[in-house]
């Protein structure tokens, strides 16, 4: 059945970890995006993200990730992913993300 | 004989409705034996068709059709508007690195269906647009 | 003016096809802010008129259409296959006490259609079976 | 997106606890039924299935309980139903299951 986007986070000492679950569409996009802006502000530079549930993605929701690409180029931050499935990882090479961001195993990974 | 299943729909201007198409994707995909990832690769290049469709499609037919065509070798999409069309050759390629620094950072549709099809056509004019995809599965 | 939205499937004879078709109802329904509850009954709906279709469709026409037209207060549904048909008349009744001591606990579809829609017609001939089921969704 | 169904089982005393995920069609209805009869040839009479994460149901899956209650009457066992969505209700109560099976909230209203 059709689920909604939800998306939970917390931060693991000083990375911010955000799982998504559902369709990371134009909404599914801007949330991520919220929600990486609320923690930005108070500093957090390093962001990973666990796609594991989300199985569907669209490029609209994807140009959200590369607004937070930006920002945290901007402090010296980067952005990370986990779980990705392999069309999707083939979608983010596509689109250059990985000339940014990095694809990690497990969050022990992030220094 | 090659089995050879066809899917044909007519979606309603609806949030999210391409999921539709997604389900039937995977089932026909199921149904044939098709690995997961030529699945997963077209499902992409179905969901930023029927995206794109959707968003110019015209609000006096505010519908977009969607017709598979799946064997065990091979799955053409068909994905038509009756929007305002447009000029493929005018778009230009986007990058990554140009998207910083500017609002909008989307414009990635047409370049990730190029570039996961086997095969990528459209035909446009000021009375729609029709798309063809085409992915090879064996 | 009433908003009125319209999908239109034609489904090829694949394992859990029906599916494709819920997730638009479900979708439909989200758009215009139907109940869950209505949705849900009208998913039954939908599910027992295609497996049944899908069941009897012809070898020859192995597809089966489904077309739903929905506004705030009403979903029609209908379903349409090309199967040798049957005589409705001649179905009886099931009733669970019926059902135990035998080898087919099946035959459910047709009472399930009949008691959760609030209208419900079949046409039918050696060409095949159009049912009409209608739901009130306000 | 569309998930196979699956199911676990496990026994709370002398309860057989069936937890089903995913569309009970014909295939799933058969799963159920298998995994009723490994228990009921050891004794067990007294069978919850928890059907909070099957969104999707069909006659024929459900035709399958239909067996599992005969078998049950025939040694004064009884099944029951936890989490049943409204449709889902509904659809049991056309069809005459509550005549036999029962719903219930919690596993501990099983005596
Ligand atoms: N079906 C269509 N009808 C009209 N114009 C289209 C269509 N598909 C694409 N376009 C045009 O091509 C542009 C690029 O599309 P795309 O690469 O998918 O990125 P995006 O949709 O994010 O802008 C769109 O902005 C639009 O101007
Ligand atoms: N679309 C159809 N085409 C031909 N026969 C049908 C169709 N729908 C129902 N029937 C007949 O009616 C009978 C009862 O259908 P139903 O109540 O849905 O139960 P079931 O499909 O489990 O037998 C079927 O067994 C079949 O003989």
């Amino acid at each position: 059945m059709v689920r909604n986007f939800e998306l939970t986070s917390n931060l693991l000492k000083d990375v911010l970890v955000i799982k998504t679950e559902g369709y990371i569409n134009n909404a599914g996009g801007e949330k991520i995006l919220q929600e990486f802006e609320n923690h930005f502000e108070n500093g957090v530079t390093k962001v990973l993200i666990d796609i594991e549930n989300s199985r569907v993605v669209n490029s609209i929701g994807i140009s959200f990730l590369i607004e937070i690409i930006e920002k945290l180029n901007s402090k010296g931050g980067k952005l990370f992913f986990q779980n990705l499935d392999p069309s999707i990882e083939k979608t983010f090479t596509i689109m250059g993300l990985f000339q940014f961001a990095e694809k990690i195993s497990t969050v022990d990974e992030i220094k | 004989m090659d089995q050879h299943i066809k899917l044909e729909i007519k979606l309603p201007k609806v949030t999210d409705i391409e999921l539709v198409a997604l389900d039937g994707l995977v089932l026909m995909g199921r149904h044939l034996g098709i690995t997961d990832d030529k699945i997963g690769e077209a499902r992409i290049l179905v969901t930023e068709g029927i995206i794109n469709a959707l968003e110019h499609s015209g609000s006096e037919i505010p519908y977009v059709n969607v017709d598979f065509t799946m064997t065990k070798e091979k799955l053409v999409i068909l994905i038509t508007d009756f929007g305002k069309g447009f000029e493929p050759d005018e778009i230009k390629e986007p990058k990554i690195i140009d998207k910083f620094g500017t609002e909008n950072k989307r414009g990635w549709g047409l370049k990730l269906m190029k570039s996961m099809s086997d095969g990528f056509k459209i035909e446009s004019s000021k009375n729609g647009t029709k798309i063809t995809l085409t992915k090879i599965l064996s």
